[in-house]
């Protein structure tokens, strides 16, 4: 047990996982001397050598359709992409190789690709920096896309999705790298990849949300309970498959629904949630499940991003608002 | 000053071609190209040659098979069959092919079987057979896509310390997607052993090549820092002998290659497309003198070697190969409905478990009372 | 008023808008002496000329990225991408600069570039030919998202995209490019183009779909009739943005929903409505949103095709459910 | 045979680019280059060395402004004065460029007002300026992705009948992007009137341009059917040159054309950045010899045009311009927080509309009592 920053404990669950396997190689732009604009395979390069943390040009479907290649001679490569608003390029060889591989080959060929993405906002950054392009994954069957939120989940989630035979979108929480907490190295009782997790538990709303927003909920739940609400919050980490089962646990006891993601708020996951729960819990809600998201426009400016995040403030309003408190 | 212009040759004139055998059957000599194929005498030559009859056949059958509604469509690869047979047979067992949708021949080399080569064409399965069996991934429908693929996979001989290669086929049209581009970027920065074998058979769908390049496409790749072959696609011992250069250079460290093999694609882009719209009959015409089968045919015959007895012995190999396929074909049977939620996943997540038992639920109930009444009623 | 086939509303619709704006120019692959694959473009080039009906490389990222710049300068591009499928190694020119260029600048530049995309499948077609990759776009805030499902509709939207300010995404419902109706040319009477049309009055469930399966809904409506149940089916039209009050107005009187279209259910349009639909008509409705769709798989070979397409009777289905008819 | 192998030349060495200025100041003498500066003489000599001490000089206000709080980062572009400057200086007003993050010296060029070129470095706007009053698109963070665009405009030059041209502005590490070599395919396919201009800074954030290109990058575009230059990008009138050559040729009907402008990023990638763990002191040091600024300035004092009284001129303006900069950076003002919902579309969709009502009533809430007391309340 070790105090790890969330970059960090991304940084040691990727060194063991070359050390325990070496058909794993991390490929990427910038991530061999420079370790990475976010450092997070800091010191791996010179550990591990250049054919196992590969510094590749600056191409991203070159990335990850290479790496398809590599997984097609049985290895088992990490793909660094630089910022969420750069996925793009690389996007046809994610949808149209990557996730249907396994499918078009009736399991002959598998893609245990890992697709590491640095996400959402409240950086202050320029352009393409802070955004959350989860859905687009999350709408692709064949892949498996998963956020973590803590530093335990970094470690233990990084790990298990090297493993995973199925390929996997890593989304990374950018603006809470340097959050801090204490990490186990030792995976083997940690949940499974695909599973949520309740991270405060309550009675009256559930809030799921996942990624950087875990921590503003906990937040949230915090405040709420001066209020005398008692808030479930629920951290997603699988965004696609979802584990549903847990949510619908939770409303069936709560009656209620928050949830709160920073992409837009159109087509968004929070829509499925939305939808998924309404189907499965419709007698026991007492309100419409309620999303607290970013705006249905590009993320914005950065001085004015702050309108766009959800924030504890937002949450807080829209756990009022299916409490029947503000309508 | 160092101005960097594109040469004079802006054509893809056929003269300026690498070539062992000529239109008309002649034996021609290439300093460069025939030492790689010292060793093809005339029993290694009719073996090419019955390839190609085998390959054009298999074509001819499948191309019957659309018509008669038992295959959803096909890729036509006659004019082609010396380009791909002569690289395929170039090839070792621990080489890796990835290809586009028309390598058919390719695969026929490979080691395909004839029902496996046809599931694809008969909506029946997306891959026809198992990769790993016969040393050819599952064609690609994205064009060029695969070319990284190749890349990706040559990346991993080198790791592993082998000395096969990786050989991605692609098309004309293919160069003008970002992903080929790429793949010579990244095979170039690792020294990848890949060849690239671009056929260039004058059409991309109904586009003439000469709006995807305004250079011989072997031109391309010198400036990624990756040395190109130019050869006569339809002259199956250059193809050959310009693979064999190819691969060696590959395996012994020198890094990736290119090929650009100039063909033409005699038929129309798949059995939906109509060509003439867009060429004309001398042009076919023209390209029909320069078949790949006929001038090998007229090289064997010239030497004595093609006699009756081995030209039907050609065509019987050729029919029976036909028959297997046609038989194969049509003995396909569907699948079962619910075998679409399968290979998804590794593990199939418990949403989707879900769903394919709803589904099942649905279907069943088209069998119970409660369905056939439904039924009934309309 | 002309009777034509919806593929040939379409080559109407682009000839009337090249003969109205000579700003207007067409891109893609195979549309000039092919006439595209499809022969929507059909006689076009001849009528037109090559620098108004432009034969591409084989490059689709190529064919949106100089849409741009001709955008830049004051045309108005609209790109055919031949197939669904083969809309992905074009997708980051079209979210990261068309969806992004006129937030960008403030308004400053405009992206009036149609990007036509044959949709959908039901026509026993290989790999990547029969995709429904509509949600990826929807998600996509700036641009507009729309469907067409009759050959009035095909005429008159084709006119109305291309003549949009904003950049539109024009579905086509590949397997109803035969299908034939009655077509006026004058647009000027026409609803505007993100509105969603009622084709079927109805007042027991609202059924809402777009593109090829309209017309499967109508079908549906008709059946249903037999057995006594009033189906209101809607055409969205509009994907994104979407005319919430179109379906809103017609739940309020329904109280029940079923949204239908081919595309994977998880993260789809359907997600969106439902949840959209339960918000704002939580009271309202006696039954959950029920959704109609493909499966969460990728579009499967197509001699089973039809197990993963909703048709007339997994619609039928779909209304009993949410009828209460069967659970 | 025709086998086509990268020339033998695989470094980018100084010593092969074009020069009209060496590092000590000397004027040399090319007779490709030389007629298209004829027109240069001291004056526009001193014109441009302005240009560039102004562009240091906003360079390095902005970057203080970084250091200071006030920007949430800035691409500092010295060392690529010469580049930027000659280039842009070779342009007539009704070009257009279509420009990456880096080349705030073009857009001064370009006329660009210091309070435009500041906003989206201070997290204000997207875009500083509007692009059609200074014939410069709004920067691309994308990578290559502007390289289309300017072909695309391109071709609407060429429609519009104008003689007018469009400028790529990219990077070394923007052409391993596919849509750079798309870019290639598409402009000579139309023989586009575009400039496709490189500047090989040696450095793609921390990647060596050797992992980009086995070869001088100059060498690329020739397979492609584009003529290429390689010049030295530290040299201004080198560049000036080239760029004006490469104008001239996309004006008068002879299509794209490429140049490689051979440079170095003296400073980080960005003020984000640490260059200190990817090269070492020595190569900086290197580069620092080749100073653009210092050989421009070497030129002109021996040809005494650089008179105490104008080098204080100089500095005179790059003071003002920095003073520019750094006023109209602290002036502006946050934009009111509804802004963000406008112009997403040309008409606010009512889904939209709602949307920005509901967050308007939200933010009031804050106002009225109850916001007061729920935010008294935590
Ligand atoms: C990304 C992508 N865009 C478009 C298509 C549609 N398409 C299928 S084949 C083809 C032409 C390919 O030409 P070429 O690469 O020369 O190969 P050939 O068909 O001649 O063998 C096109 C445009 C596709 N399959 N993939
Ligand atoms: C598609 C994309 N991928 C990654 C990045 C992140 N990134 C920003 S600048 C940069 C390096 C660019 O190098 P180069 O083209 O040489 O331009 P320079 O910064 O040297 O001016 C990278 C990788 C990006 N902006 N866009
Ligand atoms: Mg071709
Ligand atoms: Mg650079």
């Amino acid at each position: 047990m070790t105090e790890l920053t969330l970059a960090k404990a991304i940084t040691t669950g990727l060194a063991d996982a070359l050390e325990a396997d070496d058909r794993v190689v991390l490929l990427g732009e910038d991530i061999g001397k420079l370790g990475g604009v976010f450092r997070v395979t800091d010191g791996l390069q010179e550990r591990f050598g250049i054919d196992r943390v590969v510094d590749t040009p600056l191409a991203e479907a070159g990335i990850i359709g290479t790496a398809v290649g590599l997984a097609y001679r049985g290895f088992r490569p990490v793909c660094e992409l630089q910022f969420d608003g750069f996925v793009f390029p690389g996007f046809d060889q994610v949808v149209t190789q990557v996730a249907k591989m396994r499918y078009r080959t009736q399991g002959a060929v598998k893609m245990p690709i890992t697709i590491r993405v640095p996400f959402g906002g409240g950086i202050g950054s320029v352009e393409h920096h802070s955004e959350s392009p989860e859905a687009y994954f999350a709408h692709t069957p064949g892949l498996r896309v998963v956020a973590c939120s803590s530093p335990q989940d970094a470690y233990s989630m990084i790990r298990q999705a090297v493993e995973s035979d199925d390929p996997v979108v890593f989304f990374e929480p950018k603006r809470r790298y340097w959050s801090k907490g204490e990490v186990v190295t030792d995976v083997s009782a940690v949940p499974s990849l695909d599973r949520a997790r309740v991270v405060v538990p309550g009675t009256d709303v559930t809030l799921v949300t996942y990624g950087p927003l875990v921590q503003t909920a906990v937040d949230a739940a915090l405040a709420a309970e001066d209020d005398g609400v008692s808030i479930e919050v629920i951290d997603l980490r699988s965004l696609a498959p979802l584990d549903e089962d847990a949510i619908v646990d939770s409303v069936q006891k709560t009656g209620r629904i928050v949830i709160a993601h920073e992409a837009a708020r159109f087509g968004g996951i929070g829509a499925e949630i939305a939808a998924m729960v309404t189907e499965r819990c419709f007698d026991r809600l007492t309100a419409p499940p309620l999303r607290v998201t970013g705006h249905d426009i590009p993320y914005p400016p950065s001085e004015l991003e702050d309108h766009y995040l959800p924030d504890l403030d937002r949450m807080l309003d829209g756990v009022d608002r299916v409490m029947g408190v503000r309508v | 000053m160092l101005t960097i212009r594109p040469s004079t040759d802006t054509s893809t004139r056929r003269d300026r071609l690498s070539r062992l055998i000529a239109p008309d059957g002649e034996r021609l000599h290439d300093p460069d190209l025939d030492p790689w194929v010292a060793d093809v005498f005339e029993e290694q030559l009719l073996a090419l040659y019955e390839d190609m009859v085998v390959s054009r056949r298999i074509d001819t059958e499948a191309t019957a098979l659309q018509r008669q509604g038992q295959l959803v469509l096909w890729p036509p690869l006659i004019g082609q069959e010396a380009a791909q047979v002569g690289s395929a047979r170039a090839l070792r067992k621990d080489d890796f092919v990835f290809s586009s949708y028309r390598e058919n021949a390719v695969a026929y080399v490979r080691g395909v079987s004839m029902t496996d080569m046809i599931r694809v064409w008969r909506g029946s399965q997306f891959s026809g057979w198992n990769p790993y069996d016969v040393g050819m991934a599952t064609p690609t429908v994205i064009i060029g896509a695969q070319t990284l693929h190749a890349v990706g996979y040559a990346m991993g001989i080198t790791r592993d310390g082998d000395d096969a290669a990786a050989v991605a086929y692609f098309g004309d049209g293919a160069t003008s997607e970002g992903d080929t581009n790429e793949a010579m970027v990244f095979a170039a920065a690792y020294d990848a052993p890949v060849v690239f074998f671009c056929q260039n058979n004058q059409y991309a769908i109904s586009e003439p090549v000469g709006l995807q390049a305004q250079r011989p496409i072997a031109d391309r790749s010198p400036g990624f820092g990756i040395p190109s072959l130019r050869v006569d696609g339809n002259d199956v011992l250059a193809v050959l002998a310009a693979t064999r250069m190819a691969l060696d250079h590959a395996r012994t460290g020198d890094g990736p290659m290119f090929i650009e093999a100039v063909t033409y694609r005699m038929g129309p882009h798949t059995t939906s497309d109509d060509p003439t719209r867009y060429r004309d009959k001398a042009e076919e015409q023209r390209w029909r003198e320069l078949d790949p089968l006929e001038r090998t045919r007229r090289l064997l015959m010239a030497e004595g070697a093609l006699t009756d007895e081995r030209q039907a012995s050609v065509s019987a190999r050729a029919d029976a190969v036909a028959k297997e396929l046609r038989d194969g074909c049509l003995a396909l049977r569907p699948h079962e409905p619910l075998s679409i939620f399968d290979e998804v996943y590794a593990d199939t997540p418990p949403s989707l478990r879900r769903e394919r038992d709803e589904y099942a639920a649905y279907l069943a109930s088209f069998d119970d009372a409660d369905g056939a009444n439904r039924e009934a009623a309309r």
